[in-house]
């Protein structure tokens, strides 16, 4: 009963979201599906939430190496719920609304939840994001090394891409005869640049592409026929 | 009850896999497979379980069916523009089943090697002699993402392994569901390796939804922990690289695979192994090593070689279009180009 | 034989290259050194769109990015409102990223309502452009609004009914519609536009969008897509246009954030060219060294 | 005290020295942020000559909206001055990262996560809990307690319970005795995408890839005298593509040995693939560079005021 009921509501459920494909009354279940994973999933967040309270008190109860981060963790996690639940300083927009205390839109600029996202969040976000930059510097200068045929091919084509990206491309067109008075100035390297992304480029994502539709169908007939459970545990 | 279950061929094959080890292994592959009969068992229903289905599937299923019916005057139960598409379908699955089913049946089929595979159970090895924990990251997505789904089978292999050499296995999540389905996975492998007690809760755990707040975490967490083997299994974004170099400057051996096609050339230049898209979804069939699943990979193989007969046939008429064109009717329009057979009949899409 | 140099460099702290991009960058950032860029026609074909469209045509702005891909997109988002504005279309905004509400709301404060919120033409909220804010759901959102707006959002980002707003009369769906230009940093974002509301209601779209997602889009082009506008380097070639075609104010530096950018860019793409050729000499020293010699 | 520690040292007071010259010495100061007081029912200034105490009184909701410094409505701004200094400081916390892990990283990082999983719970209790689910359930409710706009004449849908209850499943693992019941939503999850990705993938992904394919290995193309003549750029750019989509197709062949022949095609099959990771690589290195700018234009203009952009 606890694993054949799971898997029969895996593969219905599933069934039911293919056939809907092809069958115009019942196309809109699988929008609803969706909708309605949205709130399974909104729902499931509090889980989500219950646990990285867990996980963070124990740390802080075992005096694990570290604790003290835990409580910032735990402190700002409140704090931002707090703030953003009761909409602290968030005020009506509308004459209509004003009799209604809560109706102010939760991230209305000025208000402590916007304060928190804009001062924050946004800031640490985007800053981890920027690192990526460093990381694609060291990444390029360690793996893009002509160790056989094709890393040869791998930093050859990120080397023509590279020069072909800037107006640097320009250095190209140093040895070619001056352009035609009116004409566009033409340089080599962008077109080889464009012409490696509309052929090559375009060519080995099709083909992954292609692979991947059917790793998915095996995938998605492996969980609707119930041959593979591991997302549903084992047997007790 | 279990709805099928072969595994005494598993046990079997993942023996001979061990035993032999490496590429032999796989060229040594023969499936012990059992007839279907043995394999299916019957599902017997409860009234409770009828009921709940009732509610939770066919009672909303068909509302809905009849509200959006309603408004139209005739009810057409199946779109005839998605006909070509639907038998595309058919053909696909049906093949794929067919060679699962074959391949129950006791049928041996070759697979070839994958390297990113074959360095799983050495990447697991090396860490337990190491003493050092093992990183799994399941994607930033949720599990609406069948990347994420492929990625949790995965690890129930790898998690399965671990429990084997007791090496402790790290799983953080960035969703509350993905870290439910991955502790049942984990629980699950810890029984199949036959040590309950190996699943820990606490080593699987939600950080934040947030993409890079997530990934600050776990990448502090390879500073500190400096695991000596990382998985990055699932569906990833920006965030590829920054696990990888992070994984990179602590040493670990790293086994990447995503469907995500913007991230391979990342995870190419900075993981040692790299399951390129669908190699991802095969991943867990071959490490289950069940011959059903080992059938789908040739299943697979076999929509690979209609996609190429359909595109070299597609190109040679549309050439013979390009070269010979077909002139115009006697209305004077033009007549439809050949290969418009091929682009709007066999592949129109659903 | 050994070289102490190859040595060194074979040993070399990544920090060195994370030191030499800072510089890479920071310095034409101080120095004020930006870069100019020459159009190609993806790029091109939006802005005569834009240009083409008769005065008051519909365009609706899809702003699916966040703060953390604003660096790339929030210049192209600029651009293209200000030129939209400059031809007096109307506009609605729209995202169906949860992040990319306030960067709706910062476009339209830099844009709509600091260059064209007074003067005899300007533009007024409910009339000449609008806000519909966020929408949950995904594709589904976007399928749902091609189908029946008000079904998949009744107000706008203020709270007020779409039936108050005159800018929504005679617009029940997206098929009303002149031209949908999205701003989009992945999923969901451009390629969900195109699938499901451009090509099946046959509207011309147009997409800006990051480096990264420009491979993924790319074949869209020219078939599903009017045009594409790609990362840091397509809001420099469209800024440059406006700045061409309407160089009062636009070919003020002030006004040019990607410009300023562009100098970053092309000494960051040198550090690159250099540290793979560097990588490379080191890789072929060492190859030489262990090659025993007769 | 040891090489590093005294270089750090020398770089924080030389920071602090900086900061302290460009707050106190320079006219535009360091991340100073003013403000102008809107009534926000009715979108009209408030003169800033006006006291705090005087505003709240007369109007019942004032928003505020950032101005600059020149403005004459304009007044300072504690809390997003703060907030600036806050950001910048934050900024160069996880730059710390890049050197080595460390105090000022944690302390982001354990701000970052904390901050980010309320947020998430926040937007979607907002958008999804009250906006979905309880103006589909209670729309009386939801207009009366915070959605004053949402239209009377709606009935409440309880279809919307299934996913509910559902949602609420998942919360059964954390009592043993009907923990298995935590897997119901889970296969309803899983169930829905297998069954949602199976056909949009076959669509998108396999029919749609192999339709834009089909391409004619030889084209011609209308010259200036009207007669057709090979269009040699666009024949050579259609067979490269047809031959590299084939070539990769069979490289991801899991049944049939890499030898001989079908060995030979993978391996151009793999060539092609480098190609591509090459080029995507590259093409992403400028959006990743824009970002590192935009953080410093944020520290160096934004904060310290020492570029005018």
């Amino acid at each position: 009963m606890s694993k054949t009921v799971p898997i029969l509501i895996a593969s219905i459920v599933g069934f039911i979201m293919i056939v809907a494909n092809f069958s115009p009354p019942l196309l809109p279940v699988r929008q609803i599906a969706e909708d309605w994973f949205t709130i399974v999933a909104t729902i499931a967040m509090m889980l989500g939430g219950a646990n990285l309270c867990l996980h963070h008190l124990k740390k802080i109860s075992d005096r694990e190496a570290g604790w003290g981060f835990s409580t910032v963790t735990l402190l700002s996690f409140f704090i931002t719920i707090a703030v953003g639940l009761l909409k602290v300083g968030a005020v009506p927009e509308s004459e209509q609304q004003l009799k209604f205390a809560w109706s102010g839109p939760f991230q209305q600029e000025g208000s402590g939840f916007w304060w928190i996202y804009q001062y924050l969040f946004s800031p640490i976000v985007s800053t981890m994001f920027a690192l990526l930059a460093f990381y694609v510097a060291s990444a390029a200068f360690r793996a893009f090394r002509a160790k056989n045929v094709e890393a040869i091919l791998l930093l050859l084509t990120a080397l023509i891409v590279l020069v072909g990206q800037t107006r640097d491309r320009e250095i190209t067109s140093l040895f070619l005869p001056p352009p035609v008075e009116g004409a566009l100035p033409y340089f080599p390297i962008a077109d080889l640049t464009e012409f490696i992304r509309k052929t090559f480029v375009t060519a080995g994502q099709r083909a992954i592409m292609i692979g991947i539709a059917l790793g998915v169908v095996a995938t998605s007939l492996r969980i609707l026929l119930g041959l593979d459970r591991s997302y549903l545990g084992g047997d007790e | 009850m279990d709805f099928h279950s072969d595994t005494n061929a598993k046990k079997e094959i993942i023996t001979t896999r061990v035993k032999s080890g490496g590429q032999s292994a796989f060229e040594s592959l023969v499936f012990v497979g059992k007839r279907p009969w043995d394999c299916r068992e019957r599902v017997r229903f409860t009234k409770k379980t009828l009921a709940m289905l009732l509610f939770l599937v066919v009672f909303p299923a068909l509302s809905l069916a009849d509200e959006s019916a309603g408004s139209t005057k005739q009810r057409v139960w199946f779109d005839t523009g998605k006909t070509s598409f639907a038998l595309l379908t058919i053909a696909i699955c049906a093949t794929v089943i067919i060679c699962t089913e074959l391949a129950r049946r006791g049928k041996p089929f070759y697979v070839r090697p994958i390297a990113g595979l074959l360095a799983m159970e050495e990447a697991v090895g090396r860490a337990t002699e190491m003493g050092k924990p093992i990183l799994f990251v399941p994607g930033i997505e949720d599990i609406k993402e069948i990347d994420t789904v492929a990625g949790l089978m995965v690890l129930s292999s790898v998690a399965k392994m671990a429990a084997e050499y007791d090496t402790p296995l790290e799983v953080p999540t960035s969703r509350a569901l993905v870290m439910t389905a991955a502790r049942e996975a984990v629980q699950a492998a810890a029984l199949a390796a036959g040590r309950p007690d190996y699943y820990n809760e606490d080593r699987i755990h939600y950080i934040t939804d947030e993409q890079f707040g997530y990934v600050a975490s776990v990448c502090g967490w390879m500073y500190r922990e400096k695991p000596a083997a990382c998985f990055f299994l699932g569906k990833f974004f920006a965030e590829s690289l920054f696990l990888a170099e992070a994984g990179n400057a602590v040493g670990a051996i790293q086994i990447a695979g995503t469907a995500e096609t913007t991230q391979l050339p990342f995870f190419v230049a900075a993981c040692d192994y790299t399951l390129l898209g669908e190699e991802l979804f095969a991943a867990s069939a071959y490490l289950s090593g069940e011959p059903a699943q080992m059938g789908m990979l040739k299943g697979q193989d076999f929509g690979k070689l209609a996609a190429i007969v359909l595109l070299l046939f597609g190109c040679s008429l549309a050439t013979w279009d390009s070269i010979s064109p077909r002139g115009k009717s006697e209305e004077g329009q033009n007549l439809p180009r050949r290969s418009q057979w091929i682009t709007d009949t066999v592949l129109k899409g659903g | 034989m050994t070289s102490p140099l190859l040595n060194k460099l074979n040993g070399l702290d990544r920090r060195w290259i994370f030191l030499g991009m800072a510089l890479a960058v920071l310095s034409p950032i101080l120095l004020q050194i930006g870069s100019d860029e020459t159009p190609s026609p993806p790029t091109i074909k939006l802005f005569d769109q834009i240009e083409r469209l008769p005065e008051g045509s519909r365009i609706l702005m899809a702003m699916d990015f966040d703060p953390t891909s604003a660096a790339e997109l929030y210049p192209m988002a600029l651009g293209f409102t200000r030129h939209c504005c400059l031809r007096h279309h109307k506009l609605y905004f729209v995202t169906i990223w949860p992040t990319g509400k306030p960067m709706i709301e910062s476009t339209i404060k830099a844009v709509v309502q600091a260059d064209f919120g007074s003067g005899d033409r300007q533009y007024v909220y409910g009339v000449d452009y609008m806000n519909l804010g966020y929408l949950a759901g995904d594709a589904v959102a976007i399928s749902q609004m091609s189908s029946d707006i008000r079904k998949a959002r009744p107000q706008d980002a203020r709270g007020t009914s779409l039936d108050e707003l005159s800018i929504m009369s005679g617009v029940p769906s997206v098929k009303e519609m002149d031209l949908i230009v999205n701003v989009s940093a992945g999923f969901p974002g451009g390629k969900e536009w195109v699938q499901y509301a451009a090509t099946p209601q046959k509207i011309p779209i147009a997409i800006g969008c990051t480096g990264v997602q420009s491979t993924q889009l790319f074949p869209y082009y020219p078939d599903q897509l009017l045009g594409l506008v790609t990362g840091i380097r397509g809001a420099i070639e469209y800024e440059t246009m406006l700045a061409a075609k309407y160089p009062n104010p636009y070919a003020n530096r002030n006004k040019r954030p990607a410009f300023l950018r562009g100098g970053a860019q092309r000494w960051a793409h040198r550090l690159m060219i250099g540290l793979i050729v560097l990588g490379n000499g080191i890789h072929l020293a060492n190859r030489y060294r262990r090659t025993p010699r007769r | 005290m040891n090489r590093e520690t005294r270089f750090w040292t020398a770089m924080f007071l030389g920071g602090c020295l900086l900061l302290a010259f460009q707050s106190l010495g320079t006219e535009r100061g360091v991340g100073q942020q003013f403000v102008v007081r809107v009534d926000a029912t009715t979108g009209k200034i408030i003169p800033a000559a006006k006291e705090a105490s005087d505003v709240s009184a007369a109007v019942k909701t004032v928003i505020y909206e950032p101005a600059a410094k020149g403005d004459p409505e304009a007044i300072w701004s504690f809390s997003r001055t703060a907030g600036i200094w806050i950001a910048a400081l934050l900024t160069l916390c996880i730059f710390s990262y890049l050197y080595r892990d460390n105090v000022f990283y944690k302390l982001a990082e354990s701000i970052i996560v904390g901050v980010s999983a309320g947020y998430w719970i926040v937007t979607n209790f907002w958008e999804v809990l009250v906006a979905k689910v309880l103006v589909k359930l209670a729309p009386d409710v939801a207009r009366y307690a915070f959605l004053p706009d949402t239209p009377t004449n709606v009935k409440a849908d309880y279809l919307y319970l299934v996913p509910v209850v559902l949602g609420c499943m998942v919360f059964c693992r954390l009592i043993p005795k009907i923990a298995w019941m935590g897997r119901w939503p889970l296969a309803f999850v899983v169930g829905t995408t297998a069954g949602l990705k199976l056909t949009s993938f076959l669509d998108a992904d396999f029919v749609r890839q192999i339709r834009s394919t089909v391409l004619p290995l030889v084209v011609f193309s209308a010259d200036a005298s009207g007669g057709s003549a090979l269009d040699w750029k666009q024949s050579i750019q259609n067979i490269v593509i047809v031959i590299s989509v084939l070539s990769c197709v069979t490289y991801f062949y899991f049944s049939v040995e890499h030898k001989g022949l079908v060995g030979r095609i993978s391996r151009v099959g793999i060539w092609v693939l480098m190609i591509s990771f090459g080029a995507s690589f590259a093409l992403t290195v400028m959006g990743r560079i824009t970002l590192l700018t935009m953080r410093l234009q944020f520290l160096f203009d934004e904060w310290l005021g020492l570029v005018r952009i």
